[in-house]
Order: C-alpha cells, then structure tokens, then sequence
C-alpha cells in the first residue's frame, strides 16, 4: 500500500501542472511567461504518462545479461510509456523554442512583451473601418 | 518503530512532487523574468527525478538535459534579448 | 518483389526530397529539379502501391507466424493462444481503395502547389519547399498511419510547419497570428496527447486495431469514465486539428495570411485531420452516443458560425477562409452521424473540400497578384484585366455552394440522404439552407470584385497571370467535373474506407 | 422603415469608427440582415434535434430561443464584437470547451 502513493502523487502532480499551466496561459500577461505555461502543460501529460508505466515494487525495464527472464518479466516496468515520452519531449522543446523565438522577433518590432498589446485584433479592426 | 527504507521510498517523491508544483508556481509568480528563466530549472529538475523514481532511467536523463539545462538557456536567452531596446523600423508587408 | 513496398514510400519520398531541397537550397536550379521530381511522384505513387498493410521493420503480429521462436520460453507461454498473439509489434501503416483515393487526391493538390509555388518566385526558395514537402509528408502519414502516437507525431510535426509556411509569407501580422496558433496549439495538442495516454494507459496499446478489439471483446470496460474522458480529450483535439469552434477564428486567420500555394495545404491539412482523427474517434468509441452529439453539435456550430461570419468580413481572403471553415463542418456531420452512408459521403464532402478550397486560394490569390490589396470595398471591374482567371475563380466558388454539375453538389446531395436516412432530417434543412446563403455569399463576392465598376483608385498591375497557375486551375476544374458527373468512381472506393470504421 | 433605420444605426454603431461619417452600404446591410437570419433560422431547426434527447426539453429550448432572439436582436453586431482575433478572447473560449467537454464525458454518460 505504501508506494501506491507514489503513482498517485504522480498522477495528482501531473494534472496540477496542467493546472497551473492553463491558469498560467489564460491569466499571466507576459507573453513568455504564457510560453512558458504552455510548456508546464506538456510537462504534465510526460509525467501522467510515465506514471502510467510504472509498477509497484518493480524494476526498470533494462535488461541485463545476467538476469532472470522470468522474473524479469514478472517484474519490469511497462516499457512503451517511456518510449513515447522521450519523442514527446523533444516535440516539447523545440515547439517552445519556436514560440521563444517568436516572441523574441515580436519584441524586436513592437517594444512590448503584453499579451493584451501584442495578440489583439486592432490592427484588423482598424483595416476594417477605413 | 517506522521501517526506514519505507519512510525514505515514501518522503523522497512527496518531496519531489512538492518541489515540481512548487517550482512551477514560484517561477510563473516573479517579477523580474531572468528569475523566472533559472526558476524554471527547478521544475524541470524535478520533474527529471520524479522520472527516475517512476522506474524510467532513461527519460530522467533527456527530461534532465531538455528540462534542467536546455529550456531555462533558451528562456534566459530570450529575456536578455527582450531587454535589449527594440528595433523601430516599418516592416513592410501586403495587406 | 512486393507491391507493399510502396506504401512508407509515400511519406518516405516526400522526407528526403524536404531535406535534399533544404540541403540545397543555394543551388537554384538543383533544388528546382529535385522539386519537380518529388512533387511529380506525390500522386503517382499512390496509384502503383498495392492494397495491403506494411509493418516497419517486418515485426508481423505473431499470428503470422515466424517470430514465436524467436521469444524466450516464459514469454511463450503467456502468448500463444491469447489475445496477445493478433496485436501488432510493429507501427503498422494500412493501405486500401479508400486511402488510395485520398492520398491521390491530396497528392494532386500538393503537386500543384509545389507548381505554383516554384513559378511564381523568381529564385526558387529551398526553405519554403522544404516545408510544403514536410507537410505533405505529414499529411500522407496522417492518412496511412494505425497507429494513434505516429498520428501525434506527424501532428505536431505539421502544427511546426504550418507556422513556418505562416511565417514566411510577407502577410502583415503573420508573426502574431503564428504565436497565438502555436499557443492554441500547445494546449489542442497537449490535451490530445493526454486522451491517448489515457487510452493507452487502460489498454496498453497505441495500435487503433488493437485498442478498438480490446474495447469491443470485452478486455477494458467499455463504460470506465476515465475511457470516456480520454474520448472527450481525443474529440476536443479534433476539434483544434480541424478547426472547430472554439478554434474557428484561428484557422481562418492562418488561412488568411498564407500564401496562396501555402493556404491550399494549410487547408488540406484541417479536411485530412478532420476525416483521420475523426475516423479514429468514430472506431474506438463508435458504441457512445455522447461522443457522436458532441462531433455532430460542433459541426453544426460551426458551418452557423462559418457562413454568418463569412458574410459580415469585408476582406476576400477571410471570407475563403471563413467559408472553408464552414464547409469542414459538412465533413463533421457526415463523421458524427455514424452511418456507413454517413460516413462515405463525409468522406467524398473531404475529398471535394481539398480540391475545391484550393481552387478558390489560388483563384482569389490571382485577385490579390493584380490588385495587392484584399479590401472588396476597394475592389471592381476585373473582369476585363483577367477575364478566363475570373470564370475559373466564380465556378469554384460555384462548385463549393454545390451547384449541380460540379463534385460538391453530389457529395452534399449524399449528406442530406445520409441525414435523412439516419433518422435527422433537420440536419438536412440546414445543410441546404447554409448551402443556399455559401452562393449567395459568392455572388456578393464576384459581383463586387469582378462586375461592378472600378474604382478610380485602385490600381491593377499589368504583369500578365503565370501560365502554371491557369493550368493548375483547368486542372482543377477538370477534377470538379470529373467527379461531378461520375461520382462512382470515388464513392465506391471510399464506401470501403468508411466499412473499415465498423469493422472489428 | 423604421425598424431598417434602426438597424443601419446599430451596425454604423458597431462597423464603423464614426458612426456620422462611416458609410454602411446597402449590400453591406443586407448582407448583415442575411445573416442574422439564417443564423436564427438554422439555430431553430438545429433546436428541434433535441427531440432526440427529450421532447419535453425541445418545447422549452425552442421557446426559450424564441424569446432569446426577440429581446437581444439585432445578434450579427454581438456575435461580430464576441469572435474577434483577440488572443485573449480565443484563449478563454478553448479552455471553457476544455471544461465542458472535460465535464460532459467524465459525469454526464451513462
């Protein structure tokens, strides 16, 4: 029973940080900070999915020459979470490099960091009026 | 008497999960952003050895790297360049 | 040799040629050459590959035999005569009439798009090609694949790329509208990617043949609220991939601000994820009433709110781009009711939607060539300076309100059946009255840009219209009416495609 | 007429900058008042699909929508003002859909 809590505060975490990532990206006016937010979401399912591989009192899924196959069936850790996870993180990082850089480049043209100055729609509305 | 073994398995990754929401929280609540950029480390950190204890060796070793190393540098790197005074020239563009 | 070979190669081919032309892209004429060949063999291929399924790396299901010995004796036993032997190891890529007729289809709008992307630049730009190849890439595999994480893969692959070809265009405001996709993107993705943990985590598969034959024989209960939210994670990634509502007004941004050879992908890649996702959603939880509501009430939403807001937009790119969200709400209904009949003139509705969208970019990306300017109140009297571009422009715009002669008409006329045999005909009431304002729309349009007098300020350059472009769009034409006046020869391969979504 | 003169006012109120100055045109004003029409027209007929659901719900849906569209029209200048490219605006409504569709799927089945 002791280490079932493990999966579970794995699991709470996860979803936490999903939480504090859509707050982030709905709530904070800092364009990296909601770029930031946005990587905590993705940073949350990686966790939700590897808590979904694991296994009470279990061993990691490497396979040594000198063990047991038996037992190392009986006892491994579910190996296919893991695999995508790894792919899922390197999406993770390079979408939030692009972002970076397209806040960057935003910065460069308007002089501000603001959600509300940067991503509304008065340009368009303008170009409508005239 | 408490078995050792079983209050270290246990407080470890409570301590871990604390130290990721955490992380995450205080990171996103600072005012100055070069803060935030190494602030972040922190939750990427954890997150890294969360993996480890979740019996996943090998992603705790790209989480750490990706997490801990390359995302606080890319943020950081931002910041910096968003400290620097814009460039003001008119973009040209159709409409 | 096998014919199944061909099957990786129509990802594969369109990979290389990405990176070749990336690599080099300071030799104009190199890239050039490697860009026709690659864009050549985007629809051909289809048509040489040879039905079947195609297992990376060769690890069959162990039903077929060949691999049990191979496996250590414990892992034996607990295979042999389980379920466990009919899984697939393997990412598996299935291939049959249904796909062949979408990748050639798609393989066509991309080939052109290649065209006029390499005719209108003077220099032949090896960055942007990369990007159309990358997204074709992805889209093909978006098709093939039966393997949900490889749909994810490719689907934030394309997310990437769609706001590269974004970013290159010279649109004002491309820059915000990418930022604002990606971070739209991030949150439709991420909580895509958590409704496939979820299902992986109750099934411990990611193959969708597996997952489906573990739903419907028992093995995972199928009424399990955490299956259930996995399906409404799974549709609320549909509809960011899509761009559904709440995502509408985004995806008719970024069609707005791409090129024309750019907007005809970016489109292509909301009707293919509309029917791949969608055909996932339908085969996993096909036995859930709310999901199928919950696909059916959105597309509704959305071809309201498309029209209506197609007609309030005074620039023609928003209108297209409004209007094509609209019409993917068309694919959405056939998707939702869940009918083999439904289902196939959905699909039809997708294939005419990739050739009819693009036409109607390229069209109006002609207005724009002459014009530069996107403002109909500025706009008026073209029909004299381009008078065989502007008949072509005002069929397509026909062909999508489904007038009779061209494709869209039979395969709304097969959704209305669909509706109406499915036991909604209210569904069909509003198709035909949406469809009726969609030319209503359309006339407002040609009249203002191409019939009403012209303004004295506005100012049409005299630089001739690029020969590939018109021949891009005969050929198009050519398609609406080939599949306008006989529709058998898509419907019955699609029918095949649509049967598999109820198979086990 | 006066209904007619009414609505120009709303939509030079809502299309333009200065309502004095700005021109709405003719077709503009139809093209607006086509809108709002359908938008009514096919919300109604999509209303009475909830007869699959229950017939009783459908009654009151229809006549709640009814009454919905005698007291808020004109809607064409709302739903203009509502679904705008304000990031801020898209964001909130996404992650309301997250809401609904995480609430609907997880309690409301079964």
């Amino acid at each position: 029973m002791a280490i079932e809590i493990v999966q579970c505060g794995a699991l709470i975490t996860a979803a936490l940080l999903m939480i504090i990532g859509l707050v982030a990206l709905v709530y904070l006016d800092n364009v990296l900070k909601k770029i930031i937010g946005a990587a905590f979401i993705g940073d949350g399912v990686n966790l939700l999915i590897i808590a979904l591989g694991y296994r009470v009192n279990g061993i990691p899924y490497i396979f040594l020459q000198n063990m047991d196959v038996n037992s190392f069936l009986g006892q491994a850790s579910y190996p296919l979470p893991f695999a995508l996870v790894l792919t899922s993180i390197v999406i993770g990082a390079s979408t939030l490099a692009v972002m970076l850089a397209l806040a960057v480049v935003l910065y460069k043209r308007n002089g501000t960091l603001s959600a509300t100055a940067l991503l509304n729609d008065k340009k368009l509305g303008e170009e409508n009026n005239e | 008497m408490i078995d050792v073994n079983i209050l270290v398995q246990n407080a470890v990754p409570l301590a871990l999960y604390v130290f990721a929401i955490l992380g995450a929280i205080v990171a996103l609540m600072q005012k100055d952003l070069l803060k935030m950029a190494v602030l972040t480390s922190v939750s990427g950190f954890a997150v890294a050895a969360i993996f480890q204890v979740l019996l996943a060796p090998d992603v705790a070793l790209t989480q750490a790297v990706v997490g801990a190393a390359i995302i606080p540098t890319l943020v950081g790197l931002s910041v910096l360049k968003t400290r620097e005074p814009p460039v003001t020239e008119d973009v040209e563009g159709d409409s | 040799m096998d014919g199944t070979i061909f099957i990786p190669l129509m990802v594969v081919i369109p990979i290389i040629c990405a990176v070749l032309v990336n690599l080099l892209h300071e030799h104009s004429g190199v890239t050039k050459i490697f860009g026709y060949i690659g864009a050549i063999c985007l629809p051909i291929v289809p048509i040489l590959a040879v039905y079947g399924n195609h297992f990376f790396g060769g690890y069959q299901p162990l039903a077929n035999g060949g691999l049990t010995v191979a496996l250590p004796e414990a892992a034996n036993a607990i295979i042999s005569g389980s379920f466990l032997e009919l899984f697939h190891p393997a990412i598996t890529y299935a291939f049959g009439p249904g796909q062949q007729v979408i990748l050639f289809v798609l393989g066509l709008v991309a080939m052109c798009a290649v065209f006029i992307s390499i005719a209108e630049t003077k220099k032949t730009s090896g960055v942007y090609l990369y990007m159309l190849f990358m997204l074709s890439a992805a889209l093909m595999a978006f098709v093939l694949t039966d393997d949900i994480f490889n749909l994810y893969v490719f689907f934030e692959i394309a997310a990437l790329v769609q706001v590269g070809l974004i970013l290159v265009s010279r649109v004002r405001g491309n820059y915000e509208t990418g930022l604002k996709y990606m971070l739209l993107g991030e949150v439709g993705g991420s909580f895509m990617l958590l409704g496939i943990a979820l299902i992986l985590g109750l099934t411990g598969n990611v193959n969708i043949s597996d997952i489906v034959m573990m739903i419907h024989t028992g093995l995972v209960n199928p009424t399990n609220p955490v299956l259930l939210f996995a399906a409404g994670m799974l549709i609320y990634g549909w509809l960011y991939a899509t761009g559904l509502p709440p995502f509408n007004a985004i995806k008719s941004e970024i069609y707005s601000k791409g090129l024309p050879s750019g907007s005809m992908l970016l489109q292509s890649f909301s009707v293919i994820a509309c029917i791949s996702i969608g055909l996932v959603i339908i085969r996993i939880f096909g036995y859930l009433p709310t999901a199928q509501m919950a696909m059916l009430a959105v597309s509704v939403i959305a071809m309201i709110l498309g029209i209506c807001m197609a007609m309030v937009q005074d620039d023609y790119k928003r209108i297209i781009a409004y209007l094509a969200v609209g019409e993917l709400g068309y694919i959405g209904v056939g998707l939702g009711l869940a009918t083999p009949l439904s289902i196939t003139a959905g699909l039809f509705q997708a294939v005419n939607e990739l050739v009819v969208t693009s036409f109607l970019f390229i069209g109006f990306g002609l207005v724009l060539y002459k014009t530069r300017t996107s403002k109909i109140s500025k706009l008026g009297g073209l029909v004299e300076y381009m008078p065989v571009a502007a008949l072509l422009t005002v069929l397509a715009g026909f062909a999508m309100a489904g007038v009779p002669p061209f494709n869209v008409f039979q395969s709304k006329y097969l959704l209305c059946q669909a509706a109406i045999a499915a036991g909604i005909p209210e569904l069909a009431v509003i198709m035909i009255i949406l469809s009726i304002v969609t030319f209503l729309a359309f006339l407002k349009m040609a009249y203002a840009i191409f019939l009403r007098p012209k303004p004295d300020e506005l100012e049409v350059s005299s630089a001739s219209v690029p020969k590939t472009t018109m021949a891009v769009m005969i050929v198009f034409l050519i398609i609406c009416l080939i599949i306008g006046l006989f529709p058998g020869l898509v419907v019955d391969k699609l029918g095949v495609l649509a049967l598999t979504a109820f198979a086990l | 007429m006066n209904m007619y003169e009414k609505l120009v006012q709303t939509l030079k109120s809502t299309f333009g900058q200065d309502p004095e100055k700005t021109l709405v045109n003719g077709s503009k004003t139809s093209s607006i008042v086509s809108a709002e029409l359908v938008l009514m027209a096919s919300v109604l007929v999509a209303a009475l699909t909830i007869r699959l659901v229950s017939p009783a719900l459908m009654i009151v849906a229809v006549i709640g929508l009814m009454l919905l569209f005698m007291y808020v029209t004109p809607i064409m200048p709302k739903l203009y003002k509502e679904h705008n490219d304000d990031f801020n605006n898209m964001m909130f409504y996404a992650v309301l859909t997250l809401a609904i569709f995480a609430i609907v799927f997880y309690w409301g089945v079964f």
